[in-house]
């Protein structure tokens, strides 16, 4: 049984893995590490050896190794879905990869340094609105008039939303248009990489199919979900635990 | 009549009168910038057309080329060219306007490698050797088309045409008198009427500005205020603006005031020579004219006095270099002398920024006690 | 005849009235999700505790969705929250020259002259660092309420740099200073600096001119006020009230001068 | 209100200091520069890190505090000072009897080796004027720098150069900005594109501005000074290309940080004796590591180029951590962009016709002033790439620098198609508000280990 364990700047991700997911489990990141990483193994089960990855990889003072989280999303990619390309969008980053054949990193690219494409501003945005994380998706559908928006800082565009409020537009509409704004984010991201071909989304923003539609639609070519996006790049960790210590 | 006409031309890309002049078999071509010489291209019937963003706020595909640190008027014309809607244009002149319009057309040339685009270098100084130049420059933009288009271009015709432009600009001048003491029209209606002519043929254009000029609007407001800046063609927001009470009786922006307020007049000498002195001379106006700041202060300032207005609006869009940098200067020089100034930054295009532009714009007229 | 203002912000909404150019009553809620809808609610409340109907209360509205309480009939007139800021607080002290607002969504300094009328003005048009909405971010990142946070300041010895302007990015900060355990007292009196010194720069653009008096739900705020202070080198004038309702006092006031007969 | 402490002053000042440490021991300078600030420790300790020599010492003592300190000291002599952007060749200044040069972007990097904070108290000054917030860093910096050098101090500039308007609107406007709130002439230039018509242009414009100049600081400018300061220059020049060709060996026997000390030279003294000594200590330095086949790492994983601008100060010792992890800077476009030539001068026109060509294709100049910026940009890297081996490039610069984040995707898509991957920094050389040193570093290595080095690969493959 391996562990693969993903500390993110939103929520940390533990997958036990034993050729396919046995079980996981999420909590969000906090500065107390070590309780968010006991409450994790308590919910997860008994694993023999553990990789850890994300930003805050270096916290986890059980992992037998570290590896970065573009490494693991990479292999998740490859061995999960069969994909060439990865689209990740996190608490705070779009990340672009390629992927070999077998599952290596070709290159990768980073955001603009600027929050407002990430997870952490549709978060912002929806309890502005009083809109629940779960039912973004519900709530975005429903949407019957396409608002613009140019802001691209997430504080500002927080305040578009103030602004659309005082117009009276509905919630509807109103998250509808903060989810069309990450998505175009997302898209002029894949499409200065160059993404095409065969493709997934992850990171916990690849939840809402409100926004993965409308990338996918954007970008065009092959795209095919990620189950439990989320966990990518701790399923992708768990692998690399599995290579490093598993007698395959 | 003719204003609801002015509007509608102002409000979309390709107008009726541009797909006539085309089935006409006539050219369009587009530029950014009012160094362009109109009458070079009207000479031979080439329809000079500049390109603007036309309300538009997205830019998903512009975006992936340039960065979210261009400006978004830049952004939002980018992705018109590539989404196709200026397709209706036989090619591009090059204007050398601000330098993230220089990184738009390399964007243009990199993505969709237009047939025709000829690169028209404007010195940012104005002096003899400049002049001298740009005399060379207004040639060179002349075989330009003469080569791709296969016409010739008489200095002839190009008097002919520069006289027209003299006859337009004196109407523009009386037209943006109007508004001056007793105004008759909002600054939206004048906004449209600059925009329409960047994207008419000059007699269409003629036409509809002196019918238009001939109606009278019953105006509102609670204070009369200078429009200064970065370009605008932005008519929603204008309208946003008057709607608070903040009338727009003045304006020296590059699509407005400041495209003919000081542009002079044929005087018989050598074309060539006259057209770089008239059309540098007179971008004297634009925050790209280094070492001119004292002009365009006093271009503001005199224009404040003579049309009587309480304030001053200075705007400029995010990102933008020259105007934003301009502002903050003219905003201290403007306060010194006593005139209030509200400096709005802003997205291009942005309805959603409207809330945050209210405010100020409402506490500015509070403060002119309006 | 009674005089009233409304004010509603992004956090909070604010009711204020005057009679015989006394304040009656106020009051304070968190705001619902529509701004007409919270003015009306605490303007409604503070009617009912204080035995009122409606029909004799002039009421100006602030803030967000003002036009739209003059709309439907609510309110008589509005006001904007800069001007009503600067009048409140110069008919609280007529000494006061400048006013420092800091709300939830904006940061504002307003200058007025000696009529108490609005000289100039600059609103942060910025990242949003210089916000309440700043704080409440980081407040929540390190498991403090807004209470704590300000009295952190106090406790600290040795605060953090807190660099980053984008509040979202701050927060990234401040996890990993507490990931690399750094006492909770240091972080927050850095994130509270860090806040002062953005709107240090706002100010110096319209200048400071005294008295100066700090105003919105940031006032409330004790480490930041003593930092901006300390940065500004002034002492803030304390006006007496609840510092978060100098607007809806300011519309209330605009209400009785232009309404209030004589 | 609190003020800022003048520029010039405070670097001055530490400059002097550091002027005294030859004669201390290397723990007593620990101390010291401890004593400096956390920042400023790292920062001036990592120029007299041992893998330098004492080149890291020599420029800070022969060029830097020098360039400051005779500008600081002009006044007294009647001298003239006159300001100069990075982009405008000091050699005419130096041809001067009675003018001083004085680079401005030098003041901000001052700036962020003196003070706490680095550069933010001059960037949170021209805030306060009210200079928008996205006007890049570079120039914000060097702005409130320049404004607030005056404080306190002797050394307001008696005039200024532009040598950016056709190549960069922010620092032209910024320069006016400057010109226009000091009251002080300006003299300015303008570069088109790279037509035989654009030099005759700029020729013309840059004679004017010599009679200009000669006028206003009263004295023609010597013959045989002016050669002699040109003759100067071939001598960097050449020892420059020697450098360069070193840099074509695996490891590179040049250290990273010399990068920066090259063209710190090259925007300050060019011209003068110190620069040519200054020259000769970075070459000896480097061909003793190559001979001892001294490389801080075991190997030297990535040879990286630096297709903007780097770190111009050693913020958290940078450069040194690359080196230690087996990163090599090789160049940059500042320390690149110009390709110095020799030039054969006898007589004060030649000498002239000399100062044209270069400023003509100085670094920025001949990028960003070209034609078609993006395609220069990206021509002049691959070659380098080529030239110097490079096996992957990295993109930093400024906080919202226009011009090259305008044109990213034309260099992305170049280097790509030769196979050199790149990696988009959004830090900030001045600034590290934008994106802590730290967060840099993450990126640098994922970059370089996963992509450059590839560092994992999956034994057997994928499952697939
Ligand atoms: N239940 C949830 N609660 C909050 N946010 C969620 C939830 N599910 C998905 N998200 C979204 O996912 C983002 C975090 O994604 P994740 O990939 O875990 O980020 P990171 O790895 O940076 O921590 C959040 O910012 C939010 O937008
Ligand atoms: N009790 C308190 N202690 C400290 N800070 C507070 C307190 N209450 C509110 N704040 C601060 O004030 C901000 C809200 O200010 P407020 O003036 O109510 O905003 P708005 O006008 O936008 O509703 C919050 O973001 C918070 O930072
Ligand atoms: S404050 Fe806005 S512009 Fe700044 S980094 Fe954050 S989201 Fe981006
Ligand atoms: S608004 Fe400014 S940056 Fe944008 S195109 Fe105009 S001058 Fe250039
Ligand atoms: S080219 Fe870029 S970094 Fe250089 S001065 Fe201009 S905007 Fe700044």
């Amino acid at each position: 049984m391996f562990l693969g364990v993903d500390v993110g700047m939103r929520f940390t991700k533990a997958v036990l893995w034993d050729g396919k997911v046995v079980s996981a489990a999420i909590e969000e990141t906090r500065g107390d590490m070590e309780s968010v990483l006991k409450n994790l193994r308590g919910k997860i089960g008994d694993f023999e050896h553990c990789c850890s990855t994300g930003s805050g990889a270096g916290l986890v003072d059980f992992a037998e190794v570290k590896e970065d989280d573009v490494v693991c999303l990479a292999i998740a990619a490859r061995d999960i879905v069969d994909a060439d390309f990865v689209l990740d969008i996190g608490g705070q980053s779009i990340t672009a990869i390629s992927v070999d054949k077998d599952g290596n990193v070709i290159d990768f690219m980073r955001n603009d340094k600027c929050a407002s494409g990430s997870g952490r501003f549709l978060e912002v945005m929806s309890s502005a609105l009083g809109i629940a994380v779960e039912e973004i998706d519900e709530a975005a559908s429903k949407a019957d008039r396409k608002l613009s928006t140019t802001s691209q800082c997430a504080v500002f565009a927080e305040s578009e939303v103030v602004s659309y409020v005082n117009e009276g537009e509905s919630k509807e509409n109103i998250i509808a248009a903060v989810c069309d704004s990450i998505a175009k984010l997302a898209v002029a991201q894949a499409n200065r990489f160059g993404i095409g071909g065969r493709y997934t989304i992850t990171g916990g923003v690849a939840k809402f199919k409100s926004i993965t539609e409308r990338i996918a639609e954007a970008i065009g070519g092959e795209y095919v979900e990620f189950p439990h996006p989320q966990l990518a790049a701790s399923i992708g960790a768990a692998i690399v635990a599995e290579e490093e210590f598993g007698d395959v | 009549m003719s204003l609801s006409k002015i509007h509608e031309i102002a409000s979309t890309l390709e107008n009726e009168y541009v797909e006539k002049w085309r089935s006409e078999g006539n050219a369009v071509v587009g530029h950014a910038c009012i160094a362009m010489p109109k009458e070079v291209a009207e000479a031979v019937r080439i329809l000079p057309f500049r390109l603007r963003g036309a309300g538009n706020a997205d830019t998903s595909t512009a975006d992936s080329y340039l960065s979210r640190y261009n400006c978004s008027l830049c952004r939002s014309c980018l992705e018109l060219v590539l989404n196709g809607s200026y397709d209706f244009l036989d090619g591009l002149v090059r204007v050398r306007g601000c330098d993230h319009w220089m990184g738009t057309f390399d964007e243009v040339q990199h993505a969709k490698n237009p047939e025709f685009m000829h690169y028209f270098k404007v010195p940012h100084l104005v002096n003899g050797d400049t002049l001298e130049f740009f005399s060379n420059e207004i040639k060179r933009l002349k075989e330009a088309f003469e080569n791709r288009f296969g016409v010739e271009i008489t200095e002839d015709e190009i008097v002919r045409y520069a006289k027209v432009q003299d006859e337009i600009n004196e109407k523009m001048r009386e037209f943006y008198r109007l508004r001056f003491k007793k105004p008759r029209f909002y600054g939206s209606d004048a906004i449209a009427v600059v925009v329409a002519r960047e994207s008419l043929p000059s007699e269409v254009f003629l036409q509809l500005l002196e019918s238009a000029m001939a109606e009278k609007k019953k105006v509102d407001f609670r204070a009369k205020v200078l429009l200064a800046g970065s370009p605008l063609d932005e008519i929603e927001l204008i309208r946003k603006i008057e709607e608070m009470g903040a009338l727009i009786v003045a304006e020296t922006t590059c699509f407005g005031g400041g495209s003919f307020w000081n542009m002079a007049e044929y005087d018989g000498s050598e074309i060539y020579d006259f057209l770089a002195a008239k059309y540098l001379n007179n971008l004297k106006i634009c925050a790209r004219m280094f070492g001119e700041y004292a002009f365009r202060k006093n271009f503001i300032k005199s224009m404040a006095v003579e049309a009587e207005v309480d304030g001053v609006i200075l705007q400029h869009n995010k990102f933008c270099d020259l105007f934003g940098i301009e502002n903050a200067k003219l905003r201290m020089d403007l306060e010194k002398d006593g005139i209030p100034v509200l400096v709005l930054e802003k997205e291009y295009a942005s309805t959603a920024d409207i809330g945050r532009i209210k405010t100020r714009v409402q506490a500015f007229l509070e403060r002119l006690k309006r | 005849m009674l005089f009233g203002g409304t004010d509603v912000g992004s956090l909070t909404a604010q009711a204020v009235l005057l009679e015989d150019g006394r304040i009656t009553g106020y009051r304070n809620i968190r705001v619902l999700p529509n701004p007409v809808e919270s003015a009306k609610k605490v303007m409604g409340e503070l009617l009912e505790e204080v035995g009122v109907s409606p029909d004799d209360v002039v009421i100006f509205s602030t803030g967000y969705g003002r036009e739209k309480l003059v709309e439907d009939g609510f309110a008589k007139e509005h006001v904007s929250e800069i001007s009503c800021h600067g009048r409140g607080a110069f008919w609280l002290n007529p000494a006061i020259r400048t006013i420092i607002d800091i709300g939830g969504q904006d940061a504002k300094v307003i200058r007025i002259d000696g009529n108490g009328n609005l000289a100039n003005f600059v609103m942060n048009d910025k990242c949003a660092a210089g916000t309440g909405r700043f704080l409440e971010i980081q407040a929540r990142a390190l498991g403090l309420t807004l209470d704590e946070l300000g009295e952190m300041t106090f406790k600290a010895s040795n605060p953090v740099a807190i660099t980053a302007r984008c509040s979202i990015y701050a927060e990234t900060e401040v996890l990993h200073y507490m990931q690399r355990k750094f006492p909770k007292e240091d972080i927050a009196a850095g994130v509270n600096r860090s806040m002062a010194e953005r709107i240090y720069y706002l100010a110096r653009r319209v200048g400071v001119e005294r008295e100066v008096t700090l105003t919105g739900g940031v006032a409330k705020n004790r480490g930041v006020k003593h930092e901006l202070e300390k940065i500004l080198g002034v002492k803030f004038v304390d006006l007496g009230v609840d510092p978060q309702i100098v607007g809806a006092l300011g519309a209330a006031i605009f209400a009785m001068e232009k309404y209030g007969g004589e | 209100m609190n003020e800022i402490p003048g520029l010039v002053k405070r670097g001055s000042e530490i400059l002097r200091t550091i002027e005294k440490i030859g004669k201390y021991s290397k723990s007593e300078l620990e101390g010291l520069a401890r004593l400096t600030g956390e920042i400023q420790g790292h920062t001036i300790l990592s120029f007299l890190d041992k893998r330098h020599g004492d080149a890291g010492l020599y420029f800070l003592k022969n060029v830097l505090s020098k360039h400051v300190n005779e500008a600081v000291k002009a006044k007294e002599k009647g001298k003239k000072v006159i300001l100069i952007p990075f982009n405008f060749p000091p050699e005419l200044i130096h041809a001067f009897e009675n003018a001083v040069p004085l680079t401005t972007e030098m003041m901000s990097t001052m700036g962020a080796l003196a003070l706490e904070g680095e550069g933010e108290p001059y960037w949170d000054y021209a805030m306060s004027l009210g200079i928008p917030d996205y006007v890049c860093s570079s120039n914000t910096t060097a702005l409130g720098s320049m404004l607030t050098a005056m404080k306190g101090l002797e050394i307001a500039p008696d005039a200024m150069i532009s040598a950016c308007p056709g190549a960069c609107d922010a620092n032209s406007k910024i320069h006016e900005f400057v010109a226009e709130t000091l009251n002080v002439p300006e003299f300015m230039l303008d570069k088109m594109g790279d037509g035989v018509f654009d030099y005759e242009l700029y020729r013309k414009l840059f004679l004017n501005m010599v009679r200009e100049i000669e006028e206003f600081v009263g004295e023609e400018i010597d013959e045989d000074r002016i050669v002699k300061v040109i003759e100067n220059g071939n001598t960097c020049t050449e020892l420059y290309w020697e450098l360069h060709e070193l840099k074509k060996h695996s490891p590179c026997p040049v250290p990273n940080m010399f990068t920066m000390l090259s063209c710190g030279t090259r925007f300050t003294m060019w011209g003068r004796d110190e620069a040519v000594s200054m020259f000769e200590k970075l070459l000896e330095v480097a061909e003793k590591r190559l001979k001892r086949g001294e490389y801080p790492a075991e190997r030297e994983i990535a040879r990286s180029l630096w297709v903007y601008t780097g770190y111009y100060i050693d913020l958290y010792d940078l450069w040194l951590w690359m080196e230690d992890n087996g990163i090599t800077y090789l160049t940059d476009i500042l320390n690149s962009g110009g390709f110095p030539q020799i030039y054969e001068v006898f007589t004060k026109e030649d000498a002239l016709e000399a100062i044209i060509k270069t400023s003509w294709d100085y670094q920025m100049t001949r990028q960003m002033g070209a034609e078609n910026m993006g395609l220069r940009w990206t021509e002049d890297f691959i070659y380098l790439a080529e030239d110097l081996n490079a096996n992957c490039a990295i993109y930093c610069g400024h906080h919202a620098c226009k011009q090259s984040q305008a044109v990213f995707r034309i260099l992305r898509d170049g280097m790509s198609s030769k196979g050199i991957p790149v990696l988009k920094l959004d830090g900030d050389a001045w600034n590290r508000r934008i994106t802590s040193v730290s967060v840099l570093q993450e990126m640098i290595l994922d970059f370089v280990q996963n992509v450059v080095a590839k560092k994992r690969r999956r034994r057997r493959g994928s499952r697939r």
